[in-house]
């Protein structure tokens, strides 16, 4: 019997930076559940901006696509997957680098897998040239109600 | 990783977040005296550039106060 | 040349009411791509919440299932389609009366649809029963200055 607790959703919007926003709060919104600090949530609102950027801007290159967003709670965890279909990663340890990118004439270059490390406990990579990429990242809620009772308190 | 955040944070790399009820409460008295200055409703990106924020964090804020109460005025006025 | 621009998302989560905040909190960030005013966004918000609250209750009758919410905007446009894979509607048109319910013991009996049609300009259900539940509502927003030029204004 598996008395754990979950509750998943998932998004699939445009490659268009108008939703770098839309995706960031709506992770957020998400994450609300269990209970976490104010600087909590914008940890892992930074980590997602951060993922969300990459996929549009190295993964598509602005070009039109789709990114996926996988969010699962289990009691104190959520872990938050960002896709694309999109170029890939050739070397992920080398792109991982504080400091490495591609692109070196965008703003904060080089720093956005540093600043997932950085807010989120967790961050793993899978990524194939040609076929797309997926960050995936973890955090622990540390003073996590777990699941709240019922939503209702939002209307409070 | 508390170091690295810190830096980040005092180099203004990242903007530390004021709570939700702080930021709704900026969100409503800006709202009300735009609303006097404009003679109509604000826009959220009016509200957004007052308070050097995005639209879509102030949706967020809003949502943490519960503004949900146009339905009775609509509805039962 | 079609010249006008658009925007799509979806959302799929699990039916439960600890959700309907998320979804309602969802849909506005995305909406929030037309400008809208406040009570724009409360409206959208009551609206969504009531679909949700409906999928939740009287579609899978709190047993757990997928939600799925679809948003388009189209230039001053919102478009947003909320879907259950539930018990269906027998009867839309009784359905859709103010004050008709299959609960009675509920808050607010009867006027979900009668709220969802007051709050937007437009309300479409399409129901069978035994395959479930799609309400798709639109609302123009007034002083909509269309998409934003770029997000580059995100990381300002
Ligand atoms: N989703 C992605 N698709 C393709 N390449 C990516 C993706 N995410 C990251 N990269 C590669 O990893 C490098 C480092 O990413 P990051 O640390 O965010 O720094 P920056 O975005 O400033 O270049 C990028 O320059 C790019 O080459
Ligand atoms: N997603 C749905 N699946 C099945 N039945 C529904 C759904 N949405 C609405 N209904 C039916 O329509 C009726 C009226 O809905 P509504 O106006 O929201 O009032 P209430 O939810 O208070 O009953 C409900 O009582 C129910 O029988
Ligand atoms: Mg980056
Ligand atoms: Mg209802």
């Amino acid at each position: 019997m598996n008395t754990k607790q979950t509750n998943e959703m998932q998004i699939e919007f445009d490659s268009k930076s108008e939703n770098e926003g839309f995706a960031r709060v709506a992770v957020a919104a998400f994450l609300t559940q269990l209970n976490p600090t104010v600087e909590e949530v914008a940890d892992v609102k930074t980590a997602v901006s951060e993922a969300v950027t990459n996929s549009i801007i190295h993964g598509y290159e602005k070009k039109r696509g789709k990114i996926f967003i996988r969010c699962i709670m289990q009691e104190d965890e959520i872990v938050v997957s960002i896709s694309d279909k999109g170029k890939g990663i050739a070397d992920i340890k080398k792109a991982m680098e504080p400091l490495f990118t591609t692109k070196p004439e965008l703003e904060r270059s080089g720093m956005g897998f540093a600043f997932m490390e950085a807010f989120m406990d967790q961050v793993d990579v899978i990524s194939e040239v040609g076929i797309g990429t997926t960050v995936t990242m973890k955090k622990k809620i540390e003073n996590s109600s777990t699941f709240r009772v019922s939503g209702d308190e939002l209307n409070g | 990783t508390g170091e690295v955040k810190r830096f980040l944070r005092d180099d203004g790399m990242i903007k530390v977040s004021r709570s939700l009820k702080e930021i709704a409460n900026k969100v409503r008295i800006t709202k009300d005296s735009l609303n006097g200055t404009l003679n109509r409703e604000p826009t959220l990106e009016e509200i957004a550039q007052e308070l050097n924020m995005e639209r879509e964090d102030i949706v967020m804020a809003l949502e943490a106060v519960g503004e949900v109460e146009s339905l009775q005025k609509t509805i039962y006025q």
